[in-house]
């Protein structure tokens, strides 16, 4: 088996190449660092979902030195993120023009590079350098186009994104000075001794700071002006795959690090807000980016609502609700930015007559908002299904209300926006849909009704990921058990 | 405690710079502040009292009598991390006085709070 | 009424961290649990007389590796969001004392800045403060010398060897002891320069990439562009 | 070395810094001129320096001074000049 530190070891190798070269060869080792990495993630994720694999670093044992603890559900997320991110690469090597593109796609591999490495890190300190080199290259990419509205945006995420890094490194230096420890699994066995006023502080910073960067509702005011500021290709990445990072470390840190279970009912509520008022914002919104960045932050909450309930059924279809989210919110903004690229319009009018133009996009197009509403027999829908189960299983009942009425705020923008694209009319003349864009749709399309139709599929990976969440003295068995 | 109590004053005074003052560079002079003020708090949570330097300069030192080495690997780290937000920051505020000749965040849009 | 609330919330923060700490976490009490392995096994584990030094380098390596690629990072996106930008109008004119005097100081601040990260397991210091000395005396050359010019692509190409060469030295160890970044060479004497191990071969990478990358930041900062 | 930080003469020194730290802070986000500001914060984090070396941490005071103080004030210059030097 090859050892998962690979996985973090080889993108850095090619990101230090990428600047030295000029032409075809940064595209080649762009594209050549993303497969390696979707090799490695798939040849090890048999092996992790059933028993976690603890990697030791510079050869001392995991309290004293650093582990990866390659989990089955850091193990999908990695798959998702170098997947997500080769085919995002693809869209990106047409796509992207601004000089100097060198340090562009350097910049690309590192931000991925950043969210593998908090999916599978164990310890907390090396989790916030992972969130600083995810967050910084996305600072710097969000604001890459350089237009005035990728520039606001890419300093607003700055500010609040640092702040919540420096509210997150004062937490992690609490815990490490009441429980003696950085790696997650020996501060998980101690958490009692840490009193009870030091904990609740701590939770509080790392709520602040790991919810910003999982969009939750009072902390994600940079999250609209970022999605639809970044330059498209960054977008994608951005909704689909660096918010679930997000919402990764930050239930790692309350559920297995510290072991918070009374703050579920809190935890709950904060998810319903980023739905509704998601879902309120969408209604609202004309320009076709934004629309799909709120409509993006809603089904966050969602999620988030899901795991808080915390019944096994209910972090199941969170868990599959994020592979699904990240392949159907992906697949959104790619077609809407190769749409904006096209019209060079930026409402959601360029939406118009693509049903008559391009009949491929227009499908996908159909499929992504049909399965993100949840219909069945998409893959949004079992996932949805499982969610909203788990949770009346897990006497949420009121929550549940308020899920159901802001699906149905969903259905309104969302049938909105499919009868613009085959009702209406325009002149505007849209270009022979260009490999970069056909191939990512297809590949996420075939994927979408292959979850759709075998959800099953995911079995084995769900029932370690709920391990993997709800199962605090797992973990702790496997890096310290042998 | 004066320690705490510095540590607190300087992330307290960078958190009203960034939440009172308009200009970027301000802004940004405050989160240096929040950075250094972190800094500061968690070197003086790893003193121990009558310590010495982590460094084996003598043979005669014992390790019972050394501060806690940890944190001060973590500041190293994370000090420069600052300096590498920072830099990211400044390049943008150029970047955006370039376009609107303005580093008042009251006339940029999206940045109004 | 907003700076009312901007005075009054980080007072209101800090009451209560303050409350915290000196009620919980009392300043100078020893705390340590893992740290104590560090501090008894650190010498004779590593061969390092600078502990900090043998946590930042072996221990905790990893982390060392992230921040070395979150400075790479803000070059990178520095120069990325820098270029095509407007060109600077304001020329710097510095007096002949600070022309001549950093004439005669400039080998000497590389000097020691390579000092300091040849010495980072005997004496405080390392690569990170070593190499910011390095680019600290560029930028003085570029504060001195209107038209002194850095080449940027060999920069570059140092920048990305030094880089290449940790990630190597890592991969080295994952071939031998089939663990990432591990201590590979023997510890040595405590307090000889030719000790501890890897540690100095890494120290050495870092001074040269942060050097390099900080020199090549100060420059793109400073040059005139189109 | 410093000895102990417990001693009532270090103890004073620390007051003072601390104090001369809080103040600079307040007084750089006060400047009108951005360069002096910019100085200014300089001073506070090389008085930071200090206070990382009386708390026996070496490493971190080097670190502090030459990156935290030194790179951060040059970068900061640098932003300064390919902007503007006025607040308004």
């Amino acid at each position: 088996m090859v050892s998962p530190i690979l996985l973090i070891a080889l993108p850095l190798f090619f990101a230090f190449l990428i600047p030295l070269f000029k032409g075809a060869v940064k595209s080649i080792i762009l594209i050549l660092a993303f497969l390696i990495n979707l090799t490695i993630s798939i040849l090890i994720f048999p092996y992790a979902i059933h028993k976690a694999i603890i990697v030791k670093i510079a050869n001392f044992l995991p309290p004293v030195g650093i582990n990866l603890f390659v989990g089955p559900v850091g193990i999908t997320l990695s798959i998702l993120i170098s997947g997500i991110g080769l085919l995002g690469a693809i869209y990106l090597l047409k796509m992207e023009k601004t000089p100097p593109l060198n340090r562009f796609y350097a910049l690309y591999l590192l931000m991925l590079l950043g969210a593998t490495g908090m999916s599978l890190t164990g310890d907390i300190f090396n989790m916030f350098v992972f969130l600083e080199i995810t967050t910084i290259s996305a600072y710097g990419l969000t604001s890459y186009s350089k237009n005035e509205i990728g520039l606001e945006a890419g300093m607003k995420y700055l500010l609040i994104g640092s702040l919540g890094a420096n509210l997150v490194l004062v937490g992690v230096i609490l815990l490490y000075t009441t429980t003696g420890s950085l790696n997650m699994a020996d501060i998980a066995m101690r958490i009692n001794l840490v009193p009870k006023a030091v904990l609740t502080f701590a939770f509080i910073l790392f709520f602040v700071g790991f919810g910003i960067e999982a969009e939750l509702f009072p902390l994600n005011g940079w999250a609209p002006d970022a999605l639809e500021g970044a330059p498209h290709s960054i977008s994608i990445l951005l909704s689909s795959v660096i918010s679930k990072v997000g919402l990764y470390a930050f239930f790692r840190f309350i559920i297995t690090v510290m072991g918070l279970t009374n703050v579920k009912d809190i935890l709950i509520w904060f998810g319903i807000a980023t739905l509704f008022i998601g879902e309120l914002a969408a209604l609202r919104q004309k320009s076709l980016k934004r629309l799909l960045a709120y409509s993006s932050i809603a089904q966050l909450g969602f999620i988030f609502s899901a795991i808080s309930v915390g019944t096994s059924l209910a972090v199941r279809g969170a868990l599959f609700h994020i592979v699904n989210h990240a392949l159907l919110s992906g697949m959104m903004f790619l077609i809407a930015g190769s749409i904006i690229k096209d019209t060079n319009n930026w409402n959601i009018e360029s939406l118009r007559g693509l049903g008559s133009k391009s009949r491929t996009l227009a499908f996908a197009f159909t499929i992504g908002a049909l399965g993100t509403l949840g219909f069945p027999p998409l893959n949004g829908f079992w996932s949805k299904f499982m969610m909203i189960l788990g949770m009346m299983k897990g006497k949420a009942i009121i929550p549940v209300y308020f899920i159901l009425f802001a699906s149905l705020i969903e259905a309104v923008y969302y049938l909105r926006l499919v009868y613009i694209v085959y009702f209406s009319k325009s002149e505007q003349s849209i270009n022979r849909m260009p490999f970069a864009v056909a191939f990512p749709v297809i590949v996420v399309l075939i994927l979408i009704f292959l979850l759709g139709f075998f959800p099953s599929l995911m079995n084995g990976m769900l029932t370690g990921g709920v391990k993997d969440v709800l199962n605090r003295s797992w973990y702790i068995m496997s890096v310290f058990g042998g | 405690m004066i320690f705490y109590i510095g540590s607190g004053l300087l992330i307290g005074i960078g958190l009203y710079g960034m939440l009172y003052k308009r200009n970027l560079i301000k802004i940004i002079i405050g989160l240096d502040f929040i950075e250094t003020g972190v800094n500061i708090l968690i070197i003086s949570l790893c003193y121990v009292k009558g310590g010495t330097a982590p460094i084996f300069s003598l043979p005669s030192l014992k390790p019972s009598q050394m501060v806690d080495p940890l944190p001060q690997a973590l500041v190293l780290t994370a000090i420069v991390i600052g300096v590498a937000v920072l830099a990211m920051a400044l390049s943008i505020v150029v970047r955006i006085y370039d376009k609107r000749k303005t580093m008042d965040i009251s006339k940029l849009k999206r940045l109004k709070w | 009424m907003k700076r009312l609330f901007a005075i009054l919330f980080p007072l209101l923060i800090i009451i209560v961290f303050l409350y915290i700490m000196k009620n919980y976490i009392p300043f100078c009490v020893d705390r340590m649990v893992v740290a104590k392995h560090y501090l008894t096994e650190g010498l004779p584990e590593t061969g390092s007389t600078n502990i900090v030094t043998s946590i930042v380098v072996l221990y905790r390596g990893f982390d060392t590796l992230g921040e070395v690629t979150v400075l790479f990072l803000a070059a990178l996106g520095f120069g990325a969001i820098l270029e095509g930008a407007k060109k600077k109008t304001k020329e710097i004119v510095a007096s002949p004392i600070v022309r001549i005097s950093t004439r005669y100081l400039f080998p000497f601040i590389i000097m020691f800045g390579v000092y300091i990260f040849l010495h980072g397991h005997l004496t405080p210091g390392g690569g990170f403060p070593g190499g910011v000395i390095i680019a600290a005396g560029i930028l003085l050359m570029y504060l001195a010398y209107k038209d002194f010019r850095i080449d940027h692509t060999k920069f570059k190409i140092t920048e990305s060897l030094a880089g290449i060469i940790f990630v190597g030295i890592g991969l080295v160890g994952l071939a031998i002891y089939g663990s990432f970044l591990a201590n590979f060479l023997p510890e040595g004497l405590p307090r000889q320069i030719f000790s501890a191990g890897i540690i100095p071969l890494i120290y050495i990478a870092i001074g040269f990439k942060v050097g390099s990358e900080l020199g090549g930041l100060v420059g793109e900062g400073l040059e005139d562009k189109e | 070395m410093i000895s102990s930080i417990c001693a009532p003469s270090i103890y004073i020194l620390i007051i003072v810094l601390v104090l001369f730290m809080s103040v600079g802070a307040i007084f750089a986000l006060h400047l009108r001129d951005l360069l002096s500001a910019v100085i200014v914060m300089g001073v506070v984090d090389l008085i930071a320096a200090i206070l990382f070396l009386i708390l026996q941490a070496p490493d971190v005071a080097i670190t502090q001074a030459a990156v935290g103080a030194g790179l951060t004030t040059a970068i900061f210059v640098i932003a300064i000049v390919r902007s503007t030097r006025k607040e308004k």
